[in-house]
């Protein structure tokens, strides 16, 4: 085990990389789906500009610190660090601050004081809430349009069940809590019948899913799902209990716009889901990395812009049936 | 008569110690050979380099006249060798036929035959009158019926060469004879027995030849017809050994400790037990296996719940419901099974010897290592427990020097009444005239004694009165000095 | 004893020694009592086809217990075989293949590539345990980490990096999904896998030379050794029987839910050691049943789906669940305390 | 034996006792050959106070493993200790305090209120496990899930619901991420604690009568009772004292992150059980050195960081690390097997 693996351009040669600034990254969770995304754009802009060196934090903050010191006594030039939790950005900062080392944040948002506080350090990502927000859009839209068929008891209301991600992951508490405020403020009455936690889980969706369906039959109208892997567990105890054939139908969303899901909305098995930008979001972290490991400005020579909270903001997209292809290219 | 087996010049080695030295065995085809040596003198370990389960490191075997050497005990089985094993061996969650058939099922195609395997055990138990259900569960065995059943397991191979290491540790007279008569139905079939035991009597009375060894050495092989018990046990501990029982110097004086019918909870188990026991006075409890011994003395020490009676300790009642309790209250036991309630076994001589006596050696919080090691130290002199260091691990041990470090432990007590459950088990005749000096010497100190035993002899030299009881209750109190061997089995057989 | 008494003290033992049925029972009727509609053919027949891979995993495990190991690379092992097959199954006109040019297998080669590959991992643990006397905790998390890495490298690759693999062929899903009609009811085949499985492994526990000597290692390797038992042999096989197991539930899992990932099964052998040790297995090793394995699975799934049908609130779920696992079992246990 | 012979046999000897510190230091040569700047003060010191919070987990369930238990509730009472003492020690600025107005407590007040509540589920723990006997490995999978119920539920409350406690006090990150400068270096407080730890535990293993006790139980618990030792009341206090350890290291771990969530600490308890059986302590029971226990942890945390600084690829990664657990108890292994 050479160092051949610390950048994604395996074809580069050691000798090569030797001459390159040292970039030390995190990435909160390798097998993320989403980040598995940010994670290759990533490699491939810092092919042949920085020596990019990636952890895998396997969703543990201890973790992630720990690769935070292994990475500046490697001596990394800049970091790229994909929080686990976004509260311990300060103890990143404090480790960095000292070497003068400067930290890009990406995918996870710390608090804007703890950026405040260190004036090499940036973020690049989006904003948790936001995907809440655009998902909460997309089903009133969606309820709007399709009121009549979907409204099974014809009270007006959307009776939903929700499958949240992992307690406490600040994806899952966003998600949760913006899709329905936003649905809400929409004008738009709910009636939750069912919320419970399938960690992300496709397969622990689809047994919380058997049940609800048992439970609550053609009453519920309506399965928001935190990610579209869950969505996916949901539509698979769906297609069980005959729907998506015929005319049963039920209207199911999710967040991350993964291929499966794309799939899912072609078919008509999905509303739709919200995609994150990956392709920007890594390469806006890696072009900033750079250009902090060189000791330029941040921005130096790149087309993104700062907001006043020391962040660049790459926007979720919400994807439907009729701009399936902006998925799809994202793929690419 | 040509020899079956011959092991020649084996040595074996373990870390620290050289457990046999050149030691070699010939073994005639349709003999008994008996095997004989003091605790650790390497007769196990010659027995499981035959058997496959050491590798010797030097010597030769030969079997029926080609070389052999058993990688694993299959070969040895296959090869017409089955063994007894000292320790007893058996899957206890497995019924009495699974573990019979073990390595070896009958099958009807890729199913096993347990049809035939039922038909097999009854007519082997049949031939060999035992009286067991081949489909109980050996844990609900007492312990002589599990070594019946590893009797008839080794029997049921049709070996030429049948290794019995302590076969019967844990049998009554009765059961021995029995042994004994299934031993000569197979010498009569030419089948070679090698027969260890620390039973004196046994040897003269089953053995064809004998051959003796000290401290891993091969010493002398002798024909039974030309030796007496004093020879062998002057060959083995390589000086004389004039008495088998020290003599009894002990005056029992004032009642310690009262028992008033005390009955167990659970029964079947003993009932209405009465019984007075006096400072220096050693009691013996007889009994057939199965006649709720052990159980009294487990609830003297409470390990047993009782129903009901009381136990006087000096004229005052105490309640011993737990071991700790009876600690305090100065009593201590030492178990029927080493194994299982005895020995630490991956632990050392040193915690073996003092686990019991911890609070004695406590200073403030911690606890004083001199003292410790003083105590370890008493153990292993005064009980001349056979070991290279006090850190080596208790499970590497001889059977019977694991035995003397429980006793010392117990010793290590100093209480005022010492139960004893068949204290001499596996113990070689020097040991346990030691041992006895040392029940004698505490006796005479003054302290209450109480020693089950299965060996007469024992119970007859050593004890001042004996206690017989038969099916859970209290047969007599005899006398020792007064009784016989034949009073007693009368009395054992009462109810 | 008159015979009445002695009639009743019988139902006692037997109840004392089927408490754990007993508590299943119990706990059906305290859920019903509770939502009165917990009680219907729908839910009985979900519990049961959830129950169904699990009840392969357990069994797996099971038999390791029995032996007196352990397997903490169960839950890993089914993932890798999730996406193994999941990865050979992907229908022909699906956008995001994996192999984009496969055609479409036939459905038992994928299914057997993955049970041999996972067959091999289990020989390996197998190996490894009665070879090198390594602890089976030790191995099996070893191969648990090392799975976890062999699975994630296969997964997370171009073209589509670490995406569920999914777009599964309707073969596969049908085999996974649907079920067998009886009246207005869909039996989904996944049950009758279960059953056939359970089948298979009952007759290798009690009617087979294996399995005696499965008991007889774990209730004592030296008297199995000793008796001429070739402990390793027997070893290797029953890990890779668990092997083959967990393979053959990874293909369920990936088929059931119509997708995988490296994450799948990920965890799994927690819930099959626990289901196997509530429902009697013992972890020192020598006493277990399939009868006792499944009832364990079916009692965590009635918990899982119990809890989840009652809409209890998700942290309460974790609270009630904890306490009724450990209460289940200490019932269990008076059993053995009364004995004494 | 001749003299030079058996000095040499003695060496050989040595080191079969000792495969586990010789592979320690063959795994760091191993590691300076490939990367020879690995041999600087700074990692040295980055992985010794790395290992420290994971030695005082380890020790506590090490403890337990040494009397014939388990505890697979570690990582979730490490969680809760952390977001319970975490709570409690937010600066007294923070915008976002779980409890807005309460001031600024010394230090030792929140972690013993952390290191109490986690002594208590470490005492219910051994308390079920004792007097219900019930096995470890349930009763503490049933603390495991329940903890991490009870840990959710403190956690996600208004008023800002489900977000991770961060703003810790100065005092706080202080104790936890500072520590006392020799020379041109900072060595961390995180190091001495645990080295405090280590020698506490270590006199309690060796010098009392409860460690005597321990290792009885764990030994032979039959053997034990027989012997006088009080054995429920010496397992409690045992899973008490693991409980306080892990409430001590779920402090550290919040302090040292400088932040907790309720899935701080999850899991810890496999890399604690693994690192203290690569120690040589027996899962069996009755076998444990404090010794042992420390190399092992820092035989993985090497492997941790060892393979993160040499830029091995997370994914393999995973495979080598499996791998390298393997043989280093394989190796291991090989002292018992000599004695055949
Ligand atoms: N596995 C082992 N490891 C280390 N030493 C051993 C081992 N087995 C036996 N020994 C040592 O070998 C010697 C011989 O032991 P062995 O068990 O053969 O004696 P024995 O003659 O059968 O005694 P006993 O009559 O007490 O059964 C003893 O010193 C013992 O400590
Ligand atoms: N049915 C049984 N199930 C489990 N254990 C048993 C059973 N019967 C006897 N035992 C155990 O076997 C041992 C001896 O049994 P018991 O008390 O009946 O006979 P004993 O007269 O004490 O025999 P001995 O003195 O020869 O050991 C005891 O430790 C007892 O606990
Ligand atoms: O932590 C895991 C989760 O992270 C989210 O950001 C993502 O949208 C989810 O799909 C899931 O992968
Ligand atoms: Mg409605
Ligand atoms: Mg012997």
């Amino acid at each position: 085990a050479g160092c051949s693996s610390s950048t994604g351009g395996s074809s580069e040669s050691g000798k090569e990389k030797e001459g390159l600034p040292a970039v030390g990254a995190t990435i909160y969770k390798f097998d993320d789906n989403f980040m598995s995304y940010v994670r290759r754009a990533m490699e491939d802009t810092a092919k042949g500009k920085v020596n990019l060196m990636l952890n895998d934090s396997q969703n543990d903050q201890a973790k992630q610190i720990e690769q935070i010191d292994t990475l500046i006594a490697k001596g990394a030039k800049s970091l790229a660090i994909n929080l686990v939790d976004p509260k311990a950005a300060q103890t990143v900062i404090d480790k960095a601050k000292p070497k003068n080392i400067p930290v890009i944040f990406f995918n996870k948002e710390p608090d804007e004081s703890v950026l405040k506080g260190y004036d090499k350090a940036y973020y690049v990502g989006t904003t948790s809430s936001e995907s809440g927000v655009i998902q909460g859009e997309l089903i009133a839209k969606a309820w709007e349009a399709n009121k009549d068929k979907w409204d099974k008891n014809g009270d007006g209301k959307i009776q939903y069940v929700l499958l949240k991600g992992e307690p406490g992951h600040p994806d899952a508490e966003a998600r949760t809590k913006f899709a329905v405020d936003t649905i809400k403020e929409k004008g738009i009455q709910v009636e939750e019948l069912a919320l419970d936690t399938a960690m992300w889980d496709a397969t622990k969706a689809t047994e919380k899913m058997d049940a609800w369906i048992s439970k609550y039959n053609d009453t519920i109208e309506f399965v928001i799902a935190n990610n579209d892997g869950m969505a996916l567990g949901a539509i698979a105890a769906l297609e069980k209990a005959g729907y998506f054939s015929g005319d049963k139908f039920m209207p199911v969303v999710g967040v991350d716009a993964i291929p499966e899901a794309l799939e899912m909305i072609e078919k008509d098995k999905m509303v739709g889901t919200v995609l994150n930008d990956a392709k920007n979001q890594g390469k806006a972290t890696i072009e900033l990395a750079t250009n902090a490991a060189n000791g330029k400005d941040v921005l130096e020579g790149t087309e993104w812009k700062l907001d006043d909270k020391k962040a660049v903001r790459v926007p979720y997209v919400e994807i439907t049936k009729e701009n399936i292809q902006v998925g799809k290219d994202a793929y690419k | 008569m040509s020899n079956i087996l011959e092991m020649i010049n084996i040595t074996k080695r373990f870390p620290g110690v050289v457990a046999l030295d050149r030691v070699s065995l010939k073994v005639k085809a349709g003999s008994v050979h008996a095997l004989m040596g003091e605790n650790g003198a390497g007769k196990s370990t010659l027995m499981k380099c035959l058997f496959g389960i050491y590798t010797m490191d030097e010597g030769k075997i030969i079997l029926d006249g080609k070389e052999v050497s058993f990688a694993n005990s299959k070969q040895a089985l296959e090869n017409g060798v089955s063994m007894v094993h000292q320790e007893l061996n058996q899957v206890r969650q497995r019924n009495v036929m699974d573990n019979i058939w073990l390595g070896r099922y009958p099958k009807k195609g890729i199913f096993i035959d347990e049809k035939k395997m039922y038909d097999d055990t009854a007519a082997i138990f049949k031939s060999l009158d035992i009286n067991i259900d081949p489909r109980r569960k050996v844990s609900s065995l007492s312990v002589s019926e599990m070594q019946m059943v590893e009797i008839a397991k080794a029997v049921s191979y049709d070996s030429k060469v049948i290794v019995m290491d302590e076969p019967t540790s844990s049998l009554t007279e009765k059961e021995v004879a029995h042994l004994f008569k299934i031993i000569r139905t197979l010498k009569s079939k030419n089948v070679a027995i090698i027969y260890i035991s620390h039973k004196m009597e046994e040897i003269l009375k089953i053995s064809d030849e004998v051959t003796i060894m000290r401290d891993g050495q091969y010493i002398a092989t002798k024909s039974a017809k030309d030796l007496t018990t004093d020879e062998i046990i002057k060959l083995m501990v390589g000086r004389d050994l004039s008495q088998r029982f020290p003599p009894k110097v002990n005056k029992p004086g004032d009642v310690i400790l009262k028992v008033k019918n005390l009955t167990a909870e659970m029964q079947p188990s003993f009932t209405n037990i009465n019984f007075e026991l006096r400072k220096g006075e050693i009691l013996g409890i007889a009994g057939l296996v199965g006649s709720k011994r052990t159980e009294v003395v487990e609830a003297l020490f409470g390990l047993r719940a009782i129903q009901s009676g009381t136990i006087e300790l000096h004229g005052k009642e105490v309640i011993n419901d737990s071991p700790q309790q009876a600690i305090k209250n100065g009593f201590a036991l030492v178990t029927e099974e080493r194994r299982s309630t005895g020995i630490f076994p991956g632990l050392s001589i040193s915690f073996n010897s003092i686990i019991a006596n911890l609070p004695q050696y406590r200073q403030g919080i911690f606890l004083s290592e001199s003292k410790v090691y003083d105590d370890t130290q008493w153990v292993i002199d005064s009980m001349k427990v056979k070991t290279p260091s006090q850190k080596t691990a208790i499970g590497t041990l001889s059977g019977g020097n694991q035995q003397k470090v429980i006793i010392g432990r117990w010793l290590l007590t100093k209480p005022d009444v010492l139960l004893l459950d068949e204290p001499t088990r596996g113990i070689d005749v020097g040991a346990k005239f030691e041992i006895y000096q040392l029940i004698n010497q505490l006796a005479s100190e003054g302290k209450g004694i109480i020693m089950i035993s299965s060996e007469m002899p024992e119970l007859l030299g050593v004890t001042d009165r004996i206690l017989v009881m038969s099916n859970g209750r209290a047969a007599g109190i005899v006398e020792t000095k007064t009784t016989s061997q034949e009073e007693i089995m009368r009395l054992a057989a009462l109810y | 004893m008159n015979n009445e008494a002695k009639k009743s003290s019988n139902i006692i033992k037997w109840l004392f020694d089927n408490v754990i049925y007993v508590f299943l029972v119990l706990l059906v009727i305290g859920i019903i009592i509770a939502s009165p509609d917990f009680l219907s053919m729908t839910n009985f027949i979900n519990i049961l086809s959830q129950s169904s891979s699990r009840i392969i995993i357990a069994l797996g495990i099971a038999g390791i217990l029995i032996l007196g190991g352990t397997d903490l690379s169960a839950g890993r092992q089914v993932g890798l075989a999730a996406v193994i097959s999941a990865s050979l199954l992907q229908a022909g006109d699906y956008a995001y293949k994996m192999y984009p040019n496969l055609p479409e297998l036939p459905l038992f080669v994928p299914i057997l590539i993955a049970m041999l590959i996972t067959g091999l991992f289990g020989t390996l643990n197998g190996w490894i345990v009665s070879k090198f006397h390594v602890p089976p905790f030790i191995a099996t998390l070893g191969m648990m980490i090392g799975v976890y890495g062999i699975t994630s490298i296969y997964f997370d690759r171009p073209p589509y990096g670490a995406q569920p693999i999914g777009g599964l062929s309707e073969a596969f899903t049908t085999f996974a999904q649907r079920g067998i009609k009886i009246g207005q009811y869909e039996f989904p085949y996944l049950i009758f896998y279960a059953v056939i499985v359970s089948i298979l492994i009952w007759i290798i526990w009690n009617k087979t030379q294996l399995g005696k000597n499965m008991y007889a290692i774990g209730g004592n390797p030296e008297a199995a050794k000793v008796s001429g038992v070739n402990v390793a042999k027997n070893m290797i096989i029953i890990y890779m029987i668990a092997g083959l197991l967990y393979g053959f539930a990874g293909t369920l899992e990936a088929g059931r839910v119509g997708s995988a990932t490296n994450n799948t099964g990920n965890m799994y052998e927690l819930d099959a050691i626990a289901a196997a040790v509530v429902g009697g297995v013992s972890l020192s090793g020598g006493i277990g049943t399939v009868a006792g394995v499944i009832t364990g699975v079916l009692i965590f799934q009635i918990i899982n789906y119990g809890l989840a049908f009652l809409g209890v609130s998700p942290y309460i779920q974790f609270i009630v669940k904890g306490a009724i696992i450990v209460v289940a079992v200490a019932f269990d246990m008076r059993k053995h305390a009364k004995k004494k």
